[in-house]
């Protein structure tokens, strides 16, 4: 075989820096690249100036410094002698709270909005219209203050509840309390709680370990569980049935673990101004969650019905022809196929979600943008500083997000010629 | 096209279907008026009939995939109701192929074929997949199995959605326009097919108005317009000494074009 | 054998039977009631959770909406009036704060005796558009014009514009309107005026200033005509050129024009500007500007030559990783650090380049969509007949691209103008919150929550719901021109 | 930037005042987009001095949050925003207070049917308070100091504070003592809301320049003296033409610029004070006039009364 | 198909398109080997082959949209190189008809037509449309001038995209498989429109499967498999008397069906 080489390599000449393709798609390039560099180095330049005529410096150690200021909403411990660095860490992780509950629950609403809008049922099909297109139609902020406005204006005060013939009654047996400031729910206790491993100020407790272990073997079990029934559909044809043999292995360990611990719950009770004992899920919170879970659920229930909308009539046909029943090609047929149209922009949707839980700044929660772009930012006059970090970490998340989602995606994709 | 000239076997007596007065509205619009129609297990019967005669509805009526407002429809024995058990075993006795083949694209050919033997059927996997390979060989593309539809020719996917259909080991075989959706060189891969499917002896309802395949096999040609059976005869009969004006004037037109 | 078979077959109907109506059962109401609302048990179920929902939306909304007061002087005054008619507890709408602020609401600060200019700012603005968006039909493109010519007119001279405006005003649109029928072609450039116009009549001072600023687009433009046989250098000169007018002359030659004719308006400084006048401005210079950038970071991104592929890819990825919120703190607190020392200009100016910046990456990506939906065949049949990368690009790529993409740039266009609320957390008089706030700050209207969001809510639900009913419009459109 | 404010300012013929975006008796647009209230009057009186025309301000809302950068980058070349002096901002973050215009400090306001007496009493409260203001930082202190616990009820504005505190959302409602009057004020029902006696923070509030350009806080901070002053000796913006032909008192004499030419000193001319008295009066008028006992507000002068009266606000001498 | 034997005329001594040993690779795949040819003012070269032989590469390599990676091309005295100048030069030489026409569905036919004239030879708007008119008047479709492609048939359609290869007044016509995409009634339009320019003495280089177009106008035919060129010689002997194995079978094949 002969090996080719470049056979014609005419010397180089300036004029191919412009004339000649290869060259000129490198001139190009190194013109672009100069140009945007100049550019960059001209805004840094800028910024160095002005901040040296300002007097500031470029620093993160405010970020050691005290914050002072206290969070309503803390995952992990936090006071306000606390340095910045972990006020910062508390946005984001109540960033990150906001942000997957929300993603989870629009996820359900819109799907199960979007499966309505296509039932055969008028009402219930015009009604998910008309919810879709009015929250996609106002803006997110006037649906978080709405919601706002709704929580502090017509729920009851921790007040109501209190003395012989209270103006409010708590719900689900006598559990949970709706207040205007807070929703109470009860919180877990145990009679029997085990040691915990102490990390600097966070302790796990073993308990907590301890299921999430027993949960985890419960998954992996099911996973084997469903693999060996394949194994026997495959070998005999029949498929066993293994759902309550799945449920009880959920549920067993789950419940002897309870009884191991005596875990029970401790429902909320009015005492002083407020309730103590349960946990207090924060309005600002709550709010929040609930705006974007309805706001981003219209979108999602779009998507859906898109999805379902485009796998075409045939494909039902065809399954219901073969003798599948309903729910079998839902699952077997419709879904997969509708699954490949609808996680691209899904996948959008949750970073829009991600993006617009900064508008906590409505509501007063303390996400990332209210503690780092926030309380920190003006106690420490840092914009500059905060502003840079802030962003990078927004960055990050929906970086992470669409690169899990694309993973999922690239596993749902057709094969087409 | 090809117009192999086969004895066309005897047909039994035992019918293996049988519509009784068949009314069937969509809305205000009466589709299908007062059709009778026996089939007898073996036989073969091409449904001609210009656009919207309810050719197609005639056939979707048979494994309800329209349900029907009048009359009566009886497969096999089983009399299509309401009621669900009977619809899936009438539905699993019937295989049906239609004019867009409607494979599962996300699966591949192995898988469209095996898919109903393993979930309808409860049959092994291992056995599924030997009949699915039987059926693709036997429309002669074995070879093509491990694809996806994506990445197959029209004849193809249509030899697979029949290959897909005979896996379930249908006693009848419904059709659709399975060769309209084809280009022309693909038309004869199909047909060819279909006219092997024919000499086993298969009980076969076809729409389809490949005059060459109708008088290859088929036992009767039954011509349709305005939801109604306006003539049925034999393939020659038919195609030579049409009674009917309407059957004229419509061979007529498909044969001048 | 066969034969004998066939006698036993042939069959003719010798009679066609009609059409019959179908059993009772199968029509009219109860059909409809059955099939739509009880056709199982479930279904049933649905209905009477649905009838449950309407139930309680009507029982809590509806007395409070029936119970409206319009004409009032403050909360209390409604609340009082309420009371006497329905009784003590009873709880209604108190839409008299709407009908005293309504123009803050729409107008912000903006002075009263010219509301005409941003009115007929926004009445231009469907006429700029009308050749672009409704070029496929003439007949909805006529209404359109119609509508805005009549519309624009009314409610200026109800909002109590000068004769000379109005007669100014009705010349203008009509001409305009005549142009677009008779000469489309010139209407575009027309359009391209458009931007320079409303920002004449919505800041006022002297038309010297924007018509300098387009001048220097003309310059530009004549040089690289004039030059166009040095290809990449003539676009290069064309630039740099530009600026120089922009830099160096625009300025001098716009005041010393000015002072031989002044053709001045009245100046409206930014920070009267508030309620929808803002949401809109932002939003349509936002969009305006963001479609050339996204083109051009669309094309970039598609381009083969790495290193400007990476710095779009890098561009783009980066806007849409940072929520808008983020970026306008950017405007507010850092864009005057990035500037050499001493410059300093409007907040709301600052806010429009990175509402550009924001919607552009978004642009970017719903062209990069349009371009990839061209199959090859329109590159390859232009590089065949030897036209280089940009005329192809702009003759044959462009127009083709953009047109499929009108629907994304329509819900792109709908998403940023739902985020021009956000600006209320720059210091911004937004119509939704900044607004609102205000009014209730003062002592008339305290504790009026539900009006003013009613009111702004239903406004924008109209604007947005009719524009996405226009993009899903052009997309049936396109579906069918594209068969 | 260290540039030469004064001159930007002359050459500009507009003074960029940062004002709050809306709090009653301090800043707030009424209904045509006109500013009036406390911390408006002051930039009257600055735009006045330095331009000779009252109305020559333009007013930029800022937050919270933008309010420091806004000085800082230039945005404005004044911020009259009730903003508390503190030695962090007027070091770290580079500005330079002139001086105090009202000396608040902050407190709490809860209803009165809650049975509480004393701030000491408010453990485990739901309290609402603004985020990044110099109150939250009190407020935690506070507690912190006396062993308590609370649950802060973040909010946005002013705005929203009064329509959580309104509705229940919170137990109280800590601010500054004078938004709280303010506040209360306002309401329909304002017996049935309480002032706790606490005071838990000094809360000094003034107008604040950019750092580094002295002469234009020289001009801020005499700007602000001579309101004060005027009120001392009795010039009121009714009688100071007539004071400014007829007064014999020395001090007043140089303060309206009859005698000795002080604005010369610092870059402007001889009738600065008086323009800069005449727009909206001296301090007590203006005081009077947006947030004193005749108005909704009805804050009493108290601390902010002169010395001569047992307040605080004392002019430094004019000569 | 038309079939009119028509003189062949004489073939000019210069070499219109010169190939040395072109080579060129898709990523590891060899499609182009060794390709030798050359061809003179005036002549006519039909280029045929099994699909995926390297016909349409070799035609798109001789304008420039794909890049060849060994060898040389000559196109009238300019060697197209990575120069930029010599590309443009050869492609407002060569005409180019594509499989599926790729007209501009924005523009009208006449448009079509003229856009390149007017901003590739800057002729004026005026000169251009005349000229536009007379080629789409020798393609017989001057009615059409001002209707859009998606208005138009297939036939149709393929004679506008010659029309405006015309119009840059091309000294070289490139066709690939211009036909392949119609339907039989409208192949007939366009071989007429081609053999028309051929009977003009226009040098053509087409390729197709239309033996009778060939036939009547071809003074070479080129046959092509796995890259190479296998053989070559006038229509008569080629499809009279082909010489190797490979073209039997092909030829057996494209005559069967
Ligand atoms: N789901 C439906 N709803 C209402 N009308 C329908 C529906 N399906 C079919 N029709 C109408 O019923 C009539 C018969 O349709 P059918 O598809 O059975 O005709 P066909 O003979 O198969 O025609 P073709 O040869 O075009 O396939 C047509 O007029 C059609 O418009
Ligand atoms: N862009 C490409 N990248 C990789 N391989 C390609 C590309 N274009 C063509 N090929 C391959 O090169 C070979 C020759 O292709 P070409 O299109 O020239 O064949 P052809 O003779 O024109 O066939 P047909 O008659 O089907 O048009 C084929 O195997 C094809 O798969
Ligand atoms: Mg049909
Ligand atoms: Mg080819």
């Amino acid at each position: 075989m002969v090996t080719y080489t470049g056979a014609d390599n005419p010397p180089f000449r300036l004029s191919m820096l412009i004339y000649d393709r290869r060259y000129r798609s490198l001139t190009l390039q190194a013109i672009v690249f100069i140009l945007v560099m100049l550019m960059a180095s001209w805004l840094i330049n800028n910024t160095l100036q002005n901040l040296s005529a300002m007097g500031k410096t470029f620093s993160f150690d405010f970020l050691f410094r005290r914050a002072g200021y206290d969070i309503p909403q803390q995952l992990i411990p936090y006071n306000s002698d606390d340095t910045h660095l972990r006020a910062a860490i508390i946005g984001v992780l109540n960033t990150l709270l906001v942000s997957i509950t929300g993603c989870i629950s629009a996820t359900v609403v819109g799907v199960l909005v979007g499966v309505l809008r296509l039932s055969s049922n008028w009402l219930i099909a015009r009604l998910m219209t008309i919810y879709v297109e009015v929250f996609r139609n106002i803006p997110l902020l006037l649906w978080i203050l709405v919601i706002l406005a709704v929580f502090t204006e017509v729920m009851p005060a921790p007040n109501a509840y209190r003395g012989e013939n209270p103006a409010a009654t708590m719900i689900l047996f006598d559990t949970i309390a709706p207040t205007n400031r807070y929703t109470a729910v009860p919180s877990l206790g145990m009679t029997n709680p085990p040691a915990t491993i102490s990390l600097g100020r966070e302790g796990i407790s073993w308990a907590f370990i301890a299921f999430v272990v027993v949960i985890a073997a419960a998954w992996f079990g099911n996973r084997q569980l469903r693999r060996w029934a394949k194994n026997v559909q495959d070998q005999t044809g029949k498929r066993p049935t293994t759902w309550w043999i799945s449920l009880a292995m959920f549920v067993l360990p789950v419940l002897f673990l309870i009884w191991y611990f005596g875990l029970h719950l401790i429902p909320p009770v009015l005492r002083g101004f407020n309730f103590a004992d349960g946990t207090n899920l924060d309005n600002a919170f709550v709010v929040l969650w609930l705006a974007l879970t309805l706001y981003t659920g219209a979108f999602i229930a779009e998507i859906v019905r898109g999805g379902v909308l485009a796998v075409s009539r045939g494909q039902t046909e065809a399954a219901f022809a073969l003798g599948l029943r309903p729910r079998r090609t839902m699952s077997l047929v419709v879904l997969p196929q509708a699954l490949r149209v609808i996680v691209p922009p899904l996948i959008s949707q949750y970073l829009n979600l991600t993006k617009n839980s900064s508008l906590a700044i409505a509501v007063g929660y303390m996400d990332l943008r209210g503690t780092l772009g926030g309380t920190t930012l003006n106690q420490t006059g840092r914009e500059m500083e905060c502003m840079v970090l802030m962003m990078g970490i927004y960055l990050l998340l929906c970086l992470i997000i669409s690169a899990g989602m694309n993973i999922f995606n690239s596993r749902v994709k057709l094969r087409e010629r | 096209m090809t117009t192999k000239t086969n004895a066309i076997p005897a047909v039994s007596d035992e019918a293996a279907i049988e519509i009784v007065k068949l009314n069937k509205w969509f809305g205000t619009f009466h589709v299908l008026r007062d059709i009778d129609l026996v089939v007898s297990r073996g036989e073969r019967i091409v449904i001609a009939g210009p656009s919207g005669s309810g050719k197609s509805t005639l056939i979707r009526c048979i494994n309800r995939l329209e349900e029907h407002q009048a009359g009566k429809i009886i497969v096999d024995g089983t009399e299509l109701t309401h009621d669900l058990k009977n619809i899936d075993k009438v539905r699993s006795e019937v295989g049906m192929v239609f004019q867009h083949f409607n494979l599962f694209p996300h699966l591949t050919s192995l898988e469209n074929c095996t898919l109903a033997p393993i979930w309808v059927r409860k049959i092994p996997k291992r056995e599924a997949e030997e009949t699915a390979m039987h059926f693709l060989t036997k429309v002669k593309i074995p070879e093509q199995a491990l694809k996806y539809p994506g990445q197959l020719s029209g004849g193809q996917q249509q030899r697979v959605a029949i290959a897909r259909a005979l896996c379930m080991r249908p006693r009848i075989m419904l059709f659709d326009e399975p060769t309209s959706a084809l280009d022309p060189e693909m038309i004869k891969e199909v047909l060819d097919t279909m006219i092997e499917l024919a000499e086993d002896g298969m009980t076969m309802l076809c729409v389809t108005h490949e005059m060459g395949f109708a008088q290859a096999v088929a036992h009767r040609v039954i011509f349709m317009d305005q939801g109604q059976i306006v003539e049925q005869n034999t393939p020659k009969e038919f195609f030579n000494n049409p009674r009917s004006e309407r059957t004229k004037l419509f061979l007529s037109q498909i044969l001048g074009h | 054998m066969s034969d004998t078979h066939s006698e036993t077959v042939a069959y003719v109907r010798e009679t066609i039977l009609p059409p019959v109506p179908p059993p009772l059962a199968e029509t009219g109401v109860i059909k409809w009631l059955r099939e739509n609302l009880f056709s199982g048990p479930l279904n049933i179920a649905l209905t009477f959770v649905g009838l449950g929902i309407v139930w309680i939306v009507v029982s809590t909304v509806g007395p409070w909406l029936f119970r409206a007061v319009w004409d009032a002087g403050s909360i209390a005054e409604c609340r009082q009036i309420i009371a006497e008619r329905h009784g003590p507890d009873a709880s209604g709408a108190c839409f008299a704060l709407i009908k005293h602020r309504w123009n803050q609401f729409v107008f912000g600060f903006y002075p009263q005796a010219l509301y005409w200019r941003p009115v007929l700012a926004f009445g231009l603005l469907f006429l700029a558009l009308a050749p672009v968006l409704f070029s496929e039909s003439a007949r909805a493109r006529r209404i359109v014009l119609g509508l805005a010519v009549v519309l624009t007119f009314a409610v200026a001279q109800a909002l109590g514009a000068g004769t000379g405006a109005l007669l100014g005003m009705l010349v203008l649109m009509l001409l305009w309107s005549a142009l677009i029928e008779m000469r489309p072609g010139w209407s575009l450039l027309a359009s391209l005026i458009y931007p320079f116009i409303a920002v004449w009549l919505l800041w006022g001072g002297t038309l010297w200033s924007p018509a300098m600023a387009l001048a220097g687009f003309g310059i530009g433009y004549l040089v690289w005509r004039s030059l166009a046989r040095f290809g990449m250098f003539a676009f290069a000169l064309a630039v740099v050129v530009t600026a120089m007018w922009w830099l160096l002359l625009a300025g001098p030659a716009a005041s010393a024009l000015a002072s031989m004719a002044p053709l001045r308006l009245r100046p409206v400084s930014s920070d009267q500007f508030g309620g929808f006048v803002l949401s809109i401005t932002i939003g349509v210079a936002g969009i305006a500007l963001s479609l050339p950038l996204g083109v051009i970071l669309a094309l970039a991104r598609r381009s083969d030559l790495p290193v400007i592929k990476m710095l779009a890819v890098m561009f783009i990825e980066f806007i849409r990783g940072v929520p808008l919120i983020t970026l306008l703190f950017v405007a507010s607190l850092l864009l005057n650090y990035f500037l050499p020392p001493g410059t300093n200009f409007d907040i709301i100016l600052r806010v429009i380049i990175m509402v550009t910046l924001f919607a552009a990456a978004y642009m970017a990506e719903v062209i990069r969509g349009g371009l990839a939906a061209l199959p090859k065949g329109q590159y390859e049949a232009g590089d065949a007949l030897g036209l280089d990368y940009w005329k192809a690009q702009r003759l044959i790529i462009l127009p083709q691209a953009l047109k499929i993409s009108i629907p994304g740039i329509v819900s792109t266009f709908i998403g940023m103008f739902k985020d021009t609320t956000l600006v209320v957390f720059v210091g911004l008089y937004d119509p939704l919150k900044a607004m609102s706030d205000a009014i209730r700050a003062s002592f008339e209207w305290k504790g009026a929550y539900w009006e003013p969001y009613v009111f702004v809510g239903s406004i924008f639900f109209i604007l947005c719901f009719g524009m996405s009913r226009y993009s899903m419009y052009l997309e049936r459109r396109l579906k069918r021109d594209h068969r | 930037a260290e540039g030469d404010t004064l001159k930007e300012v002359k050459a500009r013929d507009v003074l960029n005042c940062g004002v709050n975006t809306g709090l009653i008796g301090f800043a707030a647009p009424d209904a045509n987009g006109n500013w009036s209230g406390f911390d408006v009057a002051f930039c009257k009186a600055m735009a006045a001095a330095v331009l000779g025309d009252a109305t020559k301000v333009k007013y930029v809302p800022t937050t919270g949050q933008t309010r420091f950068t806004a000085l800082s980058s230039g945005e404005v070349d004044l911020l009259a925003r009730n903003s508390t002096w503190t030695f962090q901002r007027d070091t770290d973050l580079k500005l330079d207070f002139i001086g105090v215009n009202y000396f608040d400090g902050q407190g709490f306001m809860v209803r009165k049917d809650l049975g509480v007496s004393s701030a000491k009493e408010l453990n485990g409260a739901t309290i609402c308070i603004q985020t990044g203001t110099t109150t939250e930082l009190n407020l935690a202190d506070f507690f912190k100091a006396n062993g308590m616990d609370y649950q802060p009820v973040n909010i946005d504005s002013n705005a929203e504070g009064e329509q959580q505190y309104m509705a229940g959302a919170c137990d109280a409602y800590t601010t500054d003592a004078s938004g709280l009057a303010a506040t209360r004020a306002s309401f329909a029902d304002p017996e049935n809301h309480i002032i706790l006696p606490e005071i838990i923070s000094k809360e000094p509030l003034g107008p604040a320049v950019r750092h580094g350009d002295n002469n234009w806080g020289d001009i801020a901070r005499w700007t602000l003296y001579a309101l004060i002053a005027a009120e001392e000796y009795g010039v009121t913006s009714a009688n100071i033409d007539e004071l400014a032909k007829s007064s014999q008192n020395p001090e007043v004499q140089r303060l309206l610029g009859t005698t000795d030419d002080m604005g010369k000193m610092i870059g402007l001319d001889a009738e600065w004070a008086k323009r800069a008295i005449k727009a909206g009066g001296n301090y007590g008028e203006i005081f009077a006039a947006t947030i004193g006992e005749q108005t909704p507000i009805g804050l009493a002068r108290g601390l902010n009364a002169q010395w001569t009266q047992g307040g605080l606000m004392y002019a430094m001498p004019f000569r």
